[in-house]
Order: C-alpha cells, then sequence, then structure tokens
C-alpha cells in the first residue's frame, strides 16, 4: 500500500518502514509517524465513530487533545480501548482497530441514531424511559448501556507491569517546547537539579510542528541542539514520553512515564509505564497552548481538523491531510497552515478568514467569509462558503484546517484553586488566581504567543524561581509575531454544529440546555455532557463557555469556566497501582516457624498481612474438620504446640512504666508483682473495647505488653498518644518488639513436662505458677522468655527466643515432646479451644462491645484514672438488659449453631423487632461432641439456662438453643493452674 | 409540563421550542414558612416531600451555588440498604423503598437501576460479620443473599480467583441495590419541588442568622435578610461552618472523599462491587465509565480535590480484585467534603434554638439516603417529631452513649 | 552452650547474594540490635555514655558509622546501636551494662532483615523502592521510609554506591522480591 | 502534602497517621463535678474549622513522633509543625 499522502521533509526515518495494520488492513508508516499521520499518509481520513449518534470521524487534532481518532491498540490481552491515534508512536507489528460501532466501520449499524438525533437531545433521556416502570431495567437500559461505551477491555488479566517511584529536584519543567527548553538550560546551567518532562516522545513541542527559524536554524534543529546540551549535563533529568498528570499540594506532582508503550512489546521484566511521584521545590509549566475549533454545521467529517494539526502533519510528519485543502480561520495563525502546505506543494481551495481585513497572499485565494455547512459522507469532498457580501460558494477539498485561535493549557495551574482569568487580546483563559506554590508558568501556557516570548518566558521563569542573578543568558533570534485573533465560535446554521465531537453535543444542545434553565457551567456540563468525553473538553469547552455567555447576555469569564481536575490525559488505572498487584497487592509477615511448617504440609491462612498456619493435615484427613478436631483434642489430652508470633509486642519501660499500664488499661497494674503476669483490658476514650492482652512485668521497671495480632499497630500508637501527647512527663519508653521474638505456646496438660526438657530453671508449679513470667535461658544458655499464660483454658505457656531462634526451637519442642506425641495446631485449634474456655476474641471486641458486654465490667478499676473510664459511664452504655456475653448450645447436638446467626424467643415473631442477640463465634468443640457459639444476648447473664430460637435466613438455619455460660470447659481454671 | 416519551417526540417535531426551565429562576420573598438551607440532594427532597407529602407551603431552599454542586453531584451513585444495626437498617431500607418509585413520583428519570451490590468477603471473621448483617436485613425486611465465589465468578469472571492476596471466600448481595443518575436526582427534585411553589433561590448564601428570645426568626443571606418561620439545614460537608453561626459545635469533621471515573467503555460491569480487604469499590455507568473509589484522603479538608497516595491505595485495590482493569484509563477524579460524624451515622434532629432543625453526619452514605432523609427532616419540620425510622438519628446520643457504630471505629471519624 | 542454630530472615542457614548487572543484594545475616532511649531526667548521661560507645552521638537522621558498634538516630532520644553479631551475640545485656539506668535497652536482633544494596544503579534502583532523595544523601544519612509499604531504615553508608536497607524481618521475603523486582526493572 | 518535621525536616504526609484536632491533647481532669459532660466535649465535638486547624499526626512510618500541625483545611498550607510532646507539656501536661 502506498503512501499516497506522504510528502517531503518532516522528522522521520525515512529508511526504515514499519507495517501496520488497521482493521486488519495491512499499512506502512516510518519510525517518527504516530498512527495518526501514518494512517493519513495512507490516506485513511476516516479513523472512528461518535459516542452517541455513531458518526463518522477523523482526525482533529495532532496531539493528546484528540477527541476523535480513537481505536483499540493492540491484542488479546494487551488490548487498549480508547487509544488516541495522534499519540500513538507508530512501531512495526502495530495491531490497532476502531471501535464503537456494529458492523464496519465505513458500514455502521448504531448510525441509525444520526437519523434521529432530533429526538435525541440533550437530556431526552431524563424525560422519558419511565413507563412501565419494569421496562428502564429489563429492556431501555440494557439497550443504552450496550450502546454506549466507546472501545472495549479484553477482560484477560494485563500481562504487563507498572512501576512507580519517587524523584526528586529543585526544577520541573513540564513542557519541551522553546519555553521549557531555555528554562531548563538556564536552570540546568546554573548546576540546579531539573527534571524536564515532555508528553511527547520527541522533545521541542510545537517547533517540531513550524518552519520557524530560531537562531538562525531550523527550529527542530535548534531544538536537538539544546536537548543535547541538556543530555550532557548529569543534573538534568530528560524525560520523554513523560504526561505530567496532576499538580498536587505542597509540590508533589504525579507524571506518567510510557516506557514501554512504543515497543511492540516490553522487555522483560521491565514496565510498561511508571508512575512517578515527582518533588520538586519549583516548577515551570510550559505546556503550551492548544488549537480551538470553530464550529459550523457539518464540522465534523473526516479531514475537517484543526489546521495547527495539518501543519504538524505536513512539517513534522511529512504528511498532507490531503491533496487539496482548504482553511477557515479567525486569526492570523491559521494562514501560517496554508502557506507550509502551499510550500510543500499541497493545493490550497482557499483559505477563509471570519475577518474583513484578512491578510491576502498571492499564493492562494483567500475569502473573507464563513464555513456553513460541508459534504461527503464518509469524509470531506466540499466545503460550502458563504462570503462576506452573502453568496454561496462551494470549495472541493479533501481537507479542511479550522483555527479559531489558541487556548494556553492551563489546566495544572488549575488542580489546586488557581482559576484562569480572561485574556482580551488572546480571546482565551491564561493562569490566574493562586497557583499551586512553587510553580511559575512560562511561554504559551502563560499566553506568550510567539517564539521569542516563549524563550524569553522560559529563561526568565528559571532565572526567577531559582533566584539566579544576573541578566538574562543570550536568547537565540526567533519569530515575534502576533496571532491577532478576532473571537468567533460558531456559524449560525440550521443544521448541527459540534462543539463536543466524541460526545455528541450540538451547538443546538447548548441552547436548548439554557432554555431549560441549565444554564451554571455545571448545569450545562452535566446535562449536555459537553467536555466530559475522554478529552475532557480540550478543544470543546471554550465554545461552550462562548454560547453560554451569548445566550445570558454575559462575558465568558462571568459565565465562569468548569473545574480542571487531574489526570491532564486519561491514565492506565494499571500504573496508579504499580507493582501491588496479586501477591504483591500487600506485603506477607511470615512467623519464624513458617517454613517448619511447610515442611509439615501446613494450610495457611490469611490473618492481617500474616500468613499463619491454619492446621496441619495428616496422612489421610480428608476435611479440615478431623485435622482440627485431632489437634484441639490431642492438646487437651496432652500437649500442643501454636506459633503466637503474630501477637504484638510493645516493651514498656521506665520508673514510671507501671504508672503508664494502669493509664491505658482498665484494670490495674501498679501492683502487679515482678515475675508476674496480668491479663488486661484496654478501653478507647469513648468507653469502649479497643484491645485485650496480656502484661508481664519482668522488672519493677521493664513490661511487655502483649496486644491481638490485629490490633498490634494502633495500640501501639494508642500509647505512643498517651506517652507524649497526655503524660508526656512520665518516664516511660516504648518500642514495638512483635517481630523480635518468635512466640509459641506450649498447652496441655503435659506442657510442663516436656518445656522442662528445654528450659534451663525451675518451672515447677510452685516456682513458676500460673500468671508467672520471667527472662530465662534454655537449652544450655539461650536467652529467652517464659510467660505462664493459658488462651486454651490448659496447662499452658508462651515461650520467646529471638527471632532467628525460631525455627530451632520450634524444631527442639517437637523433638523434646515426641514421646509425649506434641501437636502443632493452628489457628483453627488456637479458636476452638478459646471458644470452648469462652475467651473474647476479635469477633467479639467488635469495636462496640464495653468490658460490661464482655462481663467483665467489674474489671474497670474505679480507683484510678484510666482511658476510657469516664464515657464507660455513659447510662447509653450501661443500661438495663444490655448485651453481655453467653455461651450458646444446640439442644439437639447434631444441629449448628453458627457465627451471625441472631437469637429470638423461643416463641414468637421472628424479625428484626423482637431481635434478642446474635452469635460472634462458634465452632465444633470436639472435646463436648457438639457445636458451641459464643454471642451477645440481651440481659444475657441472667438467662442462663433459657431455651431460645437461633436463626440465620441468609444460610438457612433455624434451630433451638440453650443459653449457657461462655466457659464450657473447665469453668473454674483447675486445668490451667494445675 | 410533564415528561413524557410522547412529549419528546412532540417537540422533536416542533423543534424543541416548548421546553421551559425544569424549575424557575425565583427572587427571594421576604419571608417563608420553612426555610431550607442548602440545595443538594437532601435539601430538595426535604422540600419537594414538605410540598407534596406533608402540605406545607411557603418553601424557599438557600443554595449558596448551584444546585446539586455539593456531594449529590459528585458521589459514586450506588444506592444500598445492607446496613447492620437497628438505628439504621430501617431508615435505609425505607429509603431504598422510596427510590423504588422515585422516578414516578417526581416524573423525572433518575436512570435507577437495580443491578445488585455485592460485598465480597476475604476471611472467615469478615463472614461472620456478614452474616450477621444479612440477617439483620433479611430480619428486617430487606434482601439479602449469600454469594460463594463461584456464584460470583459466573457474574465476574475476571475477578481475581487466581493470584489474590486475599482469596475471595465468598460475598453478601443484595440485589436491589444499585445505582442512580446523580445529577437526575437533584434535577427531579428540584424541578418536583418547583411545580408545587417551592422557591428555589440559587446563589444565596446564608451568612448568618436572625434570634429573637431564644428563636431563630431569619438568615441573612448575600442576597438580603429573609424571615422564616422554621430553618432546615442540610449542607453536608459545610454543616460545621454554618452551625458556628449559631455557636454550635457539632460531632462531626469534615474530610475529603475522592471518587474516580474511567472513560467509556462497553459493559464489563453488571453491579456494584466492593473489595472487603482494600479499599476499592466499583460500577459502571450507564455511559460506560467505571465509577470507583476508596477510603477518604483522610485529614480535615474543605477543598474538593484530594491527593494522590489516596488514588493509588484505590486503584491498587481495584487490580486487586480486577486485574483486567489494568489498561482501562482513569479519566477524571474529584473531591467531595463529607460530614464524617463521630459514630459514621447521621443526625436529623432539633436543635436547642428554636426553630432551627438541622440534617447532617452522613459521612460518604448521603447519597443513597436522600430520599429517605428528605422524607423524614421534612416530617421533623412539619410534625416537631421525629420520623419513625430516624428516631435514633439524635444530636444526643453521643452524650447518653446511644452511638450507632456501624463500623465500631469510636470517636475517630476519618475511620467511619 | 546452647547448640540451636538460627536461620537467616530469609529462611536460609546462609546470607542470600544476587548478583545483577549494576546492583547486588546481599542479605546481611551478621547484625546484633538493639535499640536505646533515655530515661526521662537521664538524656545528658545517656548521651555521654553513647559517646563513650560511638565516638560521637548520632544526630537526627545521622548515623554514625564506627567499629564495632555503629549507631542511628531512631527518634528523639532514641537510637539504634549495631554490631557484629559474632562478637556481640549479647549486645542488649552489654548496653544494658554500659548505660545503666541512663537508658532502656530494648533487644531488636530478631526485629529486622538487613540489605545491603551496592552497584552503579543504586540511585535508580532506590528511586523505585523509596521516598528519599537519594542522590542527596550523604554518607551516614539515615531516613526511615516505606518500601513496598514497609517502614524500612534506609543507611547510606560510605561506598558511594551503597545503601544498607534494614526492614521488618517478618517481611523479609516481600522487602526481598520489591528489590529484586526494582533491580530487574532497573540495571 | 508535605509536612516539615520539627526534628527531620519535609516528610511526605503519607508516612503519617492523622487524628485530628489537637485538642484531644486536653484532656479532662476525671475527678472532676463536671467530668461526663467535660469529656463528652472531648471527645465528640469539633470545631472543625474552615480554615487554620490545630491537628494531631503521627510519623507512623518516621520518628515515632506525634507532631501538632496547623494547617489550613481549605487551601492545606502549613504554618507551623511542633512536636506534640512539646505541646502538651506547654499546655500544662506535666505532672
Amino acid at each position: 500500500m502506498s503512501q499516497k499522502n506522504r510528502i517531503s521533509g518532516g522528522q522521520i526515518d525515512r529508511t526504515k518502514t514499519l507495517n501496520f495494520t488497521f482493521d486488519g488492513k495491512r499499512y506502512t508508516g516510518h519510525p517518527g509517524d504516530t498512527l495518526a499521520s501514518a494512517l493519513l499518509a495512507n490516506g485513511v481520513r476516516l479513523m472512528g465513530r461518535s459516542f452517541k449518534y455513531h458518526r463518522p470521524r477523523g482526525v482533529l487534532t495532532a496531539g493528546s487533545e484528540e477527541p476523535n481518532a480513537l481505536v483499540e491498540l493492540r491484542s488479546g490481552a494487551r488490548q487498549e480501548p480508547n487509544t488516541r491515534a495522534t499519540t500513538t508512536e507508530l512501531f512495526d507489528g502495530l495491531t490497532a482497530k476502531s471501535q464503537n460501532r456494529l458492523g464496519s466501520l465505513r458500514f455502521d449499524a448504531m448510525a441509525i441514531n444520526d437519523r434521529f438525533s432530533n429526538f435525541l437531545t440533550a437530556g431526552f433521556y431524563y424525560k422519558t424511559f419511565m413507563w412501565p416502570k419494569a421496562f428502564w431495567e429489563k429492556l431501555y437500559e440494557p439497550i443504552i448501556r450496550k450502546a454506549a461505551g466507546l472501545g472495549s477491555l479484553s477482560l484477560k488479566d494485563d500481562p504487563d507491569v507498572y512501576d512507580k517511584g519517587f524523584l526528586h529536584c529543585d526544577m520541573l519543567i513540564i513542557g519541551a517546547g522553546p519555553a521549557g527548553l531555555v528554562a531548563a538550560l538556564t536552570a540546568g546551567r546554573s548546576g540546579a537539579r531539573v527534571i524536564l518532562a515532555d508528553e511527547d516522545f520527541r522533545m521541542g513541542g510545537r517547533i517540531n510542528s513550524e518552519t520557524f527559524v530560531i537562531g538562525g536554524t531550523s527550529g527542530a534543529d535548534w531544538a536537538v541542539t539544546a536537548i543535547a546540551e541538556l543530555g550532557s549535563l548529569p543534573n538534568v533529568r530528560i524525560m520523554p514520553r513523560t504526561t505530567v498528570i496532576g499538580a498536587f499540594d505542597h509540590g508533589i506532582y504525579g507524571a506518567v512515564e510510557r516506557v514501554g508503550d512504543h515497543l511492540a512489546t516490553s522487555e522483560t521484566g521491565k514496565p510498561r509505564q511508571i508512575l512517578w511521584r515527582i518533588y520538586s521545590k519549583h516548577t515551570v509549566l510550559a505546556a503550551g497552548a492548544t488549537e480551538r475549533p470553530i464550529a459550523f454545521d457539518n464540522n465534523d467529517r473526516p479531514g475537517i481538523m484543526l489546521a495547527s494539526a495539518m501543519r504538524t502533519y505536513a512539517n513534522r510528519f511529512g504528511v498532507a491531510a490531503d491533496k487539496r485543502v482548504a482553511i477557515f480561520t479567525n486569526n492570523d495563525d491559521g494562514h501560517r497552515t496554508a502557506a507550509d502546505l502551499h510550500a510543500k506543494g499541497v493545493k490550497i481551495a482557499a483559505v477563509v478568514d471570519i475577518r474583513p481585513d484578512v491578510p491576502r497572499s498571492l499564493d492562494y485565494e483567500v475569502l473573507h467569509g464563513e464555513v456553513v455547512d460541508t459534504k461527503g459522507r464518509l469524509g470531506l469532498t466540499f466545503a460550502e462558503v458563504k462570503l462576506g457580501d452573502g453568496s454561496i460558494r462551494t470549495l472541493e477539498c479533501g481537507a479542511l484546517g479550522v483555527s479559531g485561535g489558541w487556548n494556553p493549557n492551563v489546566h495544572l495551574t488549575c488542580h489546586q484553586r488557581g482559576r484562569p482569568t480572561w485574556n482580551e487580546t488572546l480571546a482565551a483563559f491564561v493562569p490566574g488566581g493562586t497557583l499551586p506554590p512553587g510553580m511559575v508558568v512560562a511561554g504559551a501556557a502563560n499566553g506568550d504567543m510567539s517564539t521569542h516570548r516563549a524563550l524569553q518566558g522560559g529563561a526568565q521563569a528559571a532565572q526567577t524561581v531559582l533566584d539566579l542573578e544576573g541578566p538574562l543568558p543570550d536568547l537565540p533570534q526567533a519569530e515575534d509575531a502576533p496571532i491577532n485573533v478576532t473571537p468567533f465560535w460558531y456559524v449560525e446554521g440550521a443544521s448541527r454544529a459540534w462543539l463536543d465531537q466524541q460526545n455528541d453535543v450540538t451547538v443546538k444542545d447548548v441552547k436548548l440546555s439554557h432554555q431549560e434553565g441549565f444554564r451554571s457551567v455545571e448545569h450545562l456540563k452535566r446535562y449536555t455532557t459537553l467536555g466530559m468525553a475522554t478529552d475532557q473538553g480540550k478543544t470543546s469547552n471554550m465554545g461552550g463557555l462562548a454560547i453560554m455567555a451569548e445566550l445570558a447576555g454575559k462575558t465568558i469569564p462571568e459565565v465562569g469556566t468548569t473545574m480542571f481536575r487531574p489526570p491532564y490525559t486519561p491514565t492506565a488505572i494499571g500504573v496508579f497501582a504499580g507493582r501491588h498487584r496479586g501477591k504483591d497487592f500487600h506485603p506477607t509477615r511470615l512467623t519464624p516457624s513458617h517454613k517448619w511448617a511447610e515442611e509439615r504440609g501446613a494450610v495457611f491462612v490469611e490473618v492481617g498481612n500474616w500468613l499463619r498456619a491454619q492446621w496441619f493435615p495428616r496422612a489421610g484427613e480428608t476435611h479440615w474438620r478431623q485435622s482440627v478436631d485431632r489437634e484441639v483434642l490431642a492438646t487437651r489430652a496432652s500437649v500442643g504446640v501454636c506459633d503466637v508470633t503474630t501477637l504484638g509486642k510493645v516493651d514498656v519501660q521506665g520508673r514510671d512504666a507501671a504508672a503508664f499500664l494502669n493509664m491505658i488499661y482498665c484494670n490495674g497494674f501498679g501492683k502487679l508483682a515482678v515475675g508476674k503476669t496480668r491479663y488486661g483490658l484496654m478501653l478507647r476514650e469513648d468507653g469502649i473495647a479497643m484491645d485485650d492482652g496480656t502484661a508481664g512485668r519482668l522488672a519493677e521497671d521493664h513490661f511487655v505488653v502483649t496486644t491481638t495480632t490485629a490490633n498490634a499497630l494502633p495500640v501501639y500508637r494508642h500509647m505512643e498518644f498517651v506517652r507524649q501527647c497526655l503524660a508526656p512527663d512520665m518516664d516511660v519508653q516504648l518500642i514495638s518488639t512483635t517481630e523480635a521474638w518468635a512466640q509459641y505456646a506450649v498447652a496441655g496438660p503435659n506442657a510442663r513436662k516436656l518445656l522442662e526438657k528445654i528450659v534451663d530453671v525451675d518451672i515447677s508449679n510452685d516456682a513458676f505458677p500460673f500468671m508467672a513470667c520471667s527472662n530465662i535461658t534454655i537449652c544450655d544458655g539461650l536467652r529467652a522468655r517464659l510467660f505462664r499464660i493459658s488462651f486454651s483454658g490448659e496447662l499452658a505457656y508462651e515461650i520467646a527466643v529471638p527471632t532467628a531462634y525460631g525455627d530451632a526451637l520450634m524444631r527442639k519442642i517437637m523433638e523434646a515432646g515426641a514421646e509425649f506425641d506434641v501437636t502443632p495446631y493452628g489457628t483453627e485449634a488456637l479458636g476452638v479451644m478459646r471458644i470452648e474456655k469462652g475467651h473474647a476474641a476479635g469477633n467479639e471486641l467488635n469495636g462496640t462491645t464495653t468490658a460490661a458486654n464482655l462481663g467483665i465490667g467489674r474489671m474497670v478499676s474505679g480507683l484510678k484514672d484510666s482511658i476510657g473510664k469516664v464515657l464507660s459511664q455513659r447510662a447509653g452504655l450501661n443500661a438495663e438488659g444490655d448485651l453481655r456475653q453467653v455461651g450458646i448450645k444446640p439442644v439437639n447436638p447434631a444441629d449448628p449453631v453458627p457465627a451471625g446467626a441472631h437469637l429470638m424467643k423461643a416463641t414468637g415473631p421472628v424479625d428484626a423487632a423482637h431481635d434478642q442477640g446474635y452469635v460472634t463465634s462458634a465452632c465444633y468443640s470436639p472435646t463436648l461432641g457438639h457445636a458451641i457459639a459464643l454471642g451477645f444476648l440481651k440481659d444475657g447473664s441472667a438467662r442462663l439456662g433459657e431455651r431460645m430460637r437461633l436463626v440465620s435466613p441468609l444460610t438457612g438455619v433455624n434451630v433451638d438453643v440453650e443459653i449457657v455460660s461462655a466457659h464450657f470447659i473447665d469453668p473454674d481454671g483447675e486445668r490451667l493452674r494445675a | 409540563m410533564r415528561y413524557s416519551g410522547f412529549q419528546v417526540i412532540k417537540q422533536a417535531l416542533t423543534g424543541h421550542k416548548g421546553w421551559t426551565p425544569a424549575w424557575r429562576d425565583p427572587e427571594p420573598q421576604s419571608h417563608y414558612d420553612i426555610i431550607i438551607i442548602g440545595g443538594g440532594g437532601h435539601g430538595l427532597a426535604t422540600a419537594y416531600y414538605l410540598a407534596k407529602e406533608y402540605g406545607q407551603k411557603r418553601i424557599a431552599v438557600l443554595e449558596k451555588g448551584w444546585i446539586g454542586g455539593g456531594n449529590v453531584g459528585r458521589n459514586t451513585t450506588i444506592i444500598r440498604s445492607n446496613y447492620l444495626l437497628d438505628g439504621n437498617e430501617p431508615f435505609y431500607e425505607f429509603s431504598l423503598k422510596l427510590w423504588e418509585g422515585l422516578e414516578q413520583d417526581f416524573n423525572y428519570n433518575a436512570m435507577i437501576s437495580q443491578r445488585g451490590i455485592l460485598n465480597l468477603i476475604h476471611s472467615d471473621a469478615q463472614r461472620d460479620a456478614f452474616i450477621r448483617r444479612g440477617n439483620a436485613m433479611l430480619l428486617g425486611g430487606a434482601d439479602a443473599e449469600m454469594l460463594t465465589t463461584a456464584q460470583i465468578k459466573a457474574r465476574y469472571p475476571y475477578l481475581n480467583t487466581k493470584d489474590a492476596r486475599f482469596p475471595i471466600k465468598g460475598g453478601l448481595a443484595q440485589h436491589r441495590g444499585g445505582t442512580v443518575r446523580h445529577d437526575a436526582v437533584v434535577w427531579g427534585y428540584a424541578r418536583g419541588a418547583d411545580s408545587r411553589g417551592v422557591d428555589i433561590i440559587q446563589n444565596c448564601e446564608v451568612t448568618g442568622f436572625r434570634q429573637e428570645s431564644g428563636r431563630v426568626v431569619g438568615v441573612e443571606t448575600s442576597r438580603g435578610y429573609i424571615g422564616a418561620g422554621k430553618i432546615g439545614c442540610a449542607v453536608a460537608g459545610s454543616s460545621s461552618r454554618l452551625m458556628s453561626k449559631v455557636d454550635m459545635r457539632l460531632p462531626m469533621e469534615s474530610h475529603v472523599l475522592q471518587a474516580f471515573v474511567s472513560e467509556g467503555l462497553k459493559p464489563v460491569m453488571p453491579g456494584v462491587v466492593t473489595f472487603g480487604a482494600g479499599h476499592f469499590y466499583c460500577s459502571q455507568s450507564d455511559k460506560g465509565g467505571l465509577v470507583f473509589g476508596g477510603d477518604l484522603d483522610g485529614y480535615n479538608s474543605y477543598a474538593q480535590r484530594g491527593n494522590l497516595p489516596v488514588v493509588e491505595d484505590v486503584c491498587e485495590g481495584g487490580m486487586a480484585i480486577f486485574p483486567a482493569f489494568a489498561r482501562a484509563r482513569l479519566l477524571r477524579m474529584w473531591g467531595g467534603v463529607m460530614d464524617m460524624s463521630m459514630d459514621g451515622s447521621p443526625i436529623i434532629d432539633r436543635t436547642p434554638i428554636g426553630g432551627l432543625y438541622f440534617n447532617g453526619g452522613w459521612c460518604y452514605g448521603g447519597f443513597k439516603a436522600t430520599p429517605a432523609s428528605g422524607f423524614c427532616f421534612a416530617h421533623l419540620l412539619a410534625r416537631d417529631e421525629p420520623h419513625p425510622t430516624a428516631t435514633a438519628y439524635r444530636f444526643d446520643r453521643f452524650e447518653t452513649g446511644h452511638m450507632i457504630d456501624e463500623k465500631g471505629m469510636g470517636n475517630q471519624p476519618n475511620l467511619h | 552452650m546452647h547448640n540451636l542454630t538460627t536461620l537467616t530472615a530469609l529462611g536460609g542457614a546462609d546470607a542470600r547474594v544476587d548478583v545483577f548487572d549494576h546492583i547486588t543484594i546481599a542479605e546481611n545475616d551478621g547484625l546484633a540490635l538493639a535499640s536505646v532511649a533515655a530515661r526521662m531526667g537521664q538524656e545528658a548521661a545517656c548521651q555521654a555514655h553513647l559517646r563513650t560507645l560511638l565516638g560521637a552521638v548520632p544526630e537526627v537522621g545521622r548515623a554514625v558509622l564506627h567499629d564495632p558498634e555503629a549507631g542511628f538516630w531512631m527518634g528523639p532520644d532514641q537510637w539504634m546501636v549495631g554490631a557484629p553479631r559474632a562478637t556481640h551475640e549479647m549486645l542488649a545485656d552489654q548496653l544494658k551494662d554500659h548505660f545503666g539506668e541512663t537508658a532502656s535497652i530494648t533487644e531488636q536482633s530478631g526485629a529486622w532483615v538487613c540489605f545491603d544494596v551496592t552497584g552503579p544503579a543504586m540511585p535508580d534502583m532506590s528511586e523505585r523502592l523509596c521516598n528519599i532523595p537519594i542522590r542527596e544523601m550523604a554518607a551516614g544519612d539515615v531516613r526511615r521510609s516505606v518500601i513496598h509499604q514497609l517502614g524500612c531504615f534506609v543507611i547510606r553508608r560510605d561506598a558511594p554506591d551503597h545503601i544498607r536497607i534494614l526492614g521488618p524481618r517478618a517481611s523479609a521475603q516481600t522487602l526481598h522480591h520489591a528489590l529484586i523486582t526494582a533491580a530487574q526493572s532497573t540495571a | 502534602m508535605i509536612i516539615d518535621h520539627p526534628l527531620l525536616g519535609p516528610r511526605d504526609s503519607a508516612e503519617f497517621t492523622y487524628m485530628g484536632d489537637a485538642k484531644l491533647i486536653d484532656r479532662p481532669d476525671p475527678d472532676a463535678a463536671t467530668a461526663a459532660r467535660d469529656f463528652y466535649d472531648y471527645a465528640y465535638l469539633r470545631d472543625n474549622p474552615a480554615g487554620w486547624h490545630d491537628e494531631l499526626w503521627f510519623h507512623e512510618q518516621g520518628d515515632r513522633s506525634w507532631l501538632v500541625v496547623t494547617r489550613n483545611t481549605i487551601t492545606h498550607e502549613i504554618r507551623q509543625v511542633r512536636l506534640a510532646r512539646d505541646v502538651a507539656r506547654a499546655r500544662g501536661r506535666s505532672t
């Protein structure tokens, strides 16, 4: 296939040919092309369909503001919908498909919508589809949903990887056009740490698209020289293909570097894109300007594009939009396109200028008038011009360049509190209000439209923000021509003139919106969807505003502007996630016995970020219950061992350590003897239980506090709050030591016998009674900590050693316990045993329970102040008949008593109004041979023995239960004191 | 004018010349029986129900900007009634029932779409909690269903069950949950209220209250003094600011919540899904955009914008369950200012000042509550007693210890 | 003397080394660690002890790279002291003797995994890992920062291409994986 | 956002955990006759200003200091950052 519209010149590498396909058809292009430029070179004008009316569309722009030429790029799992052909760098083997069509791009069956466009005006759907009521969801909405949307996701897992990172610099320069390059040179030469980012793959910005001369050489060559110098400076980082997407608080910028999007496939291990968080002391925004169109009837046909885009295709890519083109402009810049294309041998049908005193040309015809309509079903064939004298003239042309003036790219100035101000000369908004701190704006983004002023602005910006002494550097000579724009937004017509080409919002829609009272800018936007397409209204918002202003009899700045919000251009969700995908979503925490547990075939479960052994299946066990029941029974019969390293541990030292614990625990710790451990309940200041655990006193001035696994972090934070903010002069030092110690529970009647084989000290009942604790040594001299505490209700110890020895200790325990058939148990058996014993845990401490609910209200010491004490006394938390923790067992031993089920009276209604309580934790008790549960029941402690109905309509349970003590085994605690 | 398919056709054939403004743009009168401060969803709904259900006359809604400019136009459009606690569930179920008949009631297509909401489960403890909640919903007359992973997978085949860090162990579904076109709710209530005589006064900021012997008698506004028999405040994130004008400190903080939408995509999400092991929830709009959100930015803020860490956090959550969304592009992010209360539940109550009523503390659950909030606030304003479904939403519940704390986070507003 | 053997944080018998073109990531299993927190009112005395131990008191955000004991600032009136485990297995006890009643000493040897990252691509790799201005940091600068959601200390060592990372030991594998992927992604 | 830590210099706010109103330092006297009312006020009522706000941030991924940050809730500008411990002492919590 020949590149029939390829013309001379341009910054492409004609020595290499790249093959690509669009809608299955093969084409060729060259390195340096975009998909759009290559398609245009091949004479392809039709590239997409619009959102609502499915109108045929071609490129409007040559940049990231493109609303029309959106394609599904690549295929399979890498399919990428809504990709702008205008910014897609061509690579060999590229495949793209057109989207949002039913049938082929040329014969889209959904184009029928265009025939009914008169019924599908702005907001029509709010007024209908309401009857019959059921039809919205059954009929209308499914049709609308199917028709809506643009491209499709593959719905396969994206095989590419994404990365994130952080950069720090003195000056971030956004945009590598003339202003940005000079700013970078000025700052870079001063030694400042500079980052120069540009969304394009070729640095230079607009000058790559122009024939301007800078300092005696072509603008594009000047840019190459400037980049080369910057590249030689070690303090300057040049980042092409990098879009700064947002200006966040305090000089933090988000930027996306497209590392692999221009490659057929990314290198192995290398990311497709990187999200950079750039921390910059100063920022120069040199993001340039975007040309805006003029609306006229049928201004959306393929071939109609911005005049500057037409120039870009010709000058940068060596592509003529067509053999015969026309221009429609309200300013001098539009004439440049005609001159440049004419110089490249393209036939200029005419330049149509709305201004009566139009600049003349010897090379082509210049008409004073307006384009009033166009023809051509799938691409432009004729433009109809109404001349100044009222006569109509038809121009034959395959492309029409439209220039309505330029809008500075102020977006990033508005991401915080900046509100742009109106500039009469440019008829455009320029940066204004409160810019993000540290930001200055230079070049066209600041409304400085000539190359000379851009160069000057860039140098000045760098000097100002870096506080550099001396005069501005010598700047190369460059053009300094004004644009001379006469504001002109749309041509009155009888048909439809598009403002937002992607969302199909026309001048008429804006007028209707005004007629129906949707007159604020935000109402207009929301009612018509103007500016809400993937281009975020970069080429359409101004037209809408201008028409609203005209209808309201106000000026444009009085009408206002809509908010510009990040991201500057749409950004892959994947890159915001970076590496945090799959198993890497969150870190994994492994206990010291993890490797050992793996060897034993443990089944692991996620507990927060921890992986804990859930149970240890043995050969022949086919159901988890078999393993868990065995582990429980073996522990209760002889001895079991469980890794409890995950419990939070906080080292509390200092002369005031005991006083400090008195403050954070509702029960007293002041009189706890050295060598003793005590159960403690922490309340939040609002009087609700926060966490529970134990604190062991290793020395007069040294405690070890344990927290639940889940609350380790918030409890530590809370303790630091109390220490630093409430008791700033207590002599107490805190440090979290959760991971410093490997800790194992050894439980069961033979626990002592087992441990006696390991420890170096006397742990007889007299020497080391229930709730004792001590620093000891084990195995002939390894330092360790021993606590005689029990979660299972058995004679039990928790033994801790420095983490690196954890694996060895576990193996030692297993070896020493072999004669007792020591059984490792996991979190399930742990849970079963604590339910059997009636210990509250996370399911009970759910953030709404009080000490009273837990049946330990008397623990809240009245003798001392503690966090939460005062508010725990509120009436609402101490009401008659309040919830109390109880045990629940089925009347029929075969019945389940599932967690989450609700308690109802044995007889009477079963509904929310008669709810009596609920089950918090449940299990099958192998010890008792039936299901058991803990729960909260209204006035529970007075209802032991009551028959009740336990219902879980969600899971189909409805059984008779009996309320019992929560202590299913050993209620008097004989075993644990044995 | 009544909206209908017939009307749409008629207007299309007559050049759309007959469409009239959806609501009037009246000058404020000198006195109203009832003034509602706040032209958001709740304020407009209150005015609508005051006029329609409670027969009140001479009502005005004062809005400092343009109606619907606050959270009702900034949320992720989800409706549901999957609440646990006694004080909440009946109210939210009442709200869902009102949604179910709303479009016909106010003659506006708000695209109420009960495509279902699904809360994913990732741990046994979470399943226990969700079973308790699902049962509370069923016992309270709402709908709920426990789904297995396989059932969920059938509906969302691209859900990550391959290498998820926190495996999906099922989900609690409420099939009557879904989404609504949020702006249409504003416009529907506004049009419905306006047609019943309510004055909707935009660009009218309340700058102070005038009181006489312990009772409010009117408001000072940017458009002059306006007298009132009763005044109801429904200003969400601006509640503390407004009530400070009568020296009230509120049990709430204002926090920014971000929301996100992707580019338009062909349908992939049938309903609403929430991730249970991270901060992410998502649905797909009728236009094709994936609408998603997550957690608060976490610090007090009156700025309607957030920062990058939460954007990343939300997208990480999204990727954790939907790795197939990686190449979808985030199109727009924005923020709303949430009136985060001290227990995560709202307040609809009288204030200590005569004639002054308050509605706020909606946290980030205000949108789904819009109809019931309006209805109950109207009830309170008209009858001077709480609506039966909103009796728990009292100011004094914190002092008496009757908090309604669904999440169990206590007096830490940014954790609700 | 006991005969219990240790595992490295990555779970091996020996420390692991991963070599890439421009980066080497070496697990460092030879460190004993203990934190030192000055007692209220004993701050000056505690610092005096630190000075005799390390030759200087580590300033805020700084390390004193001294032999055999080295130390860095962790927080107000709090420092981490490290030494070769081979000679200082009982570091916490040794420090208790040294500091007496002037400080609270907490054994930290088991709490951390340590990686030494060296090579010319170290700054590029750091930029993918954590939010520290690596190119501005001088030898002896210490930053507590977040790597893949894990709170870590990053210590810039004497050699210009060398950083030492202390991370939470239970997440050693996650941290190692993050380092490896960053190295592959960068190098 | 960036918080200029009084000891460590500028640090990303993502390293911190937020708790809100710095009035939480002023925990009331539990033995006062008005304790119930005082604690209700302390725990639940907030000024919540649109403007300058003293608030507590915990440097969780840093030096574990609680800070009092004076920040504007409209602009997010930060005017002052102090160690909460110093603030607590200045407010008379040294006993």
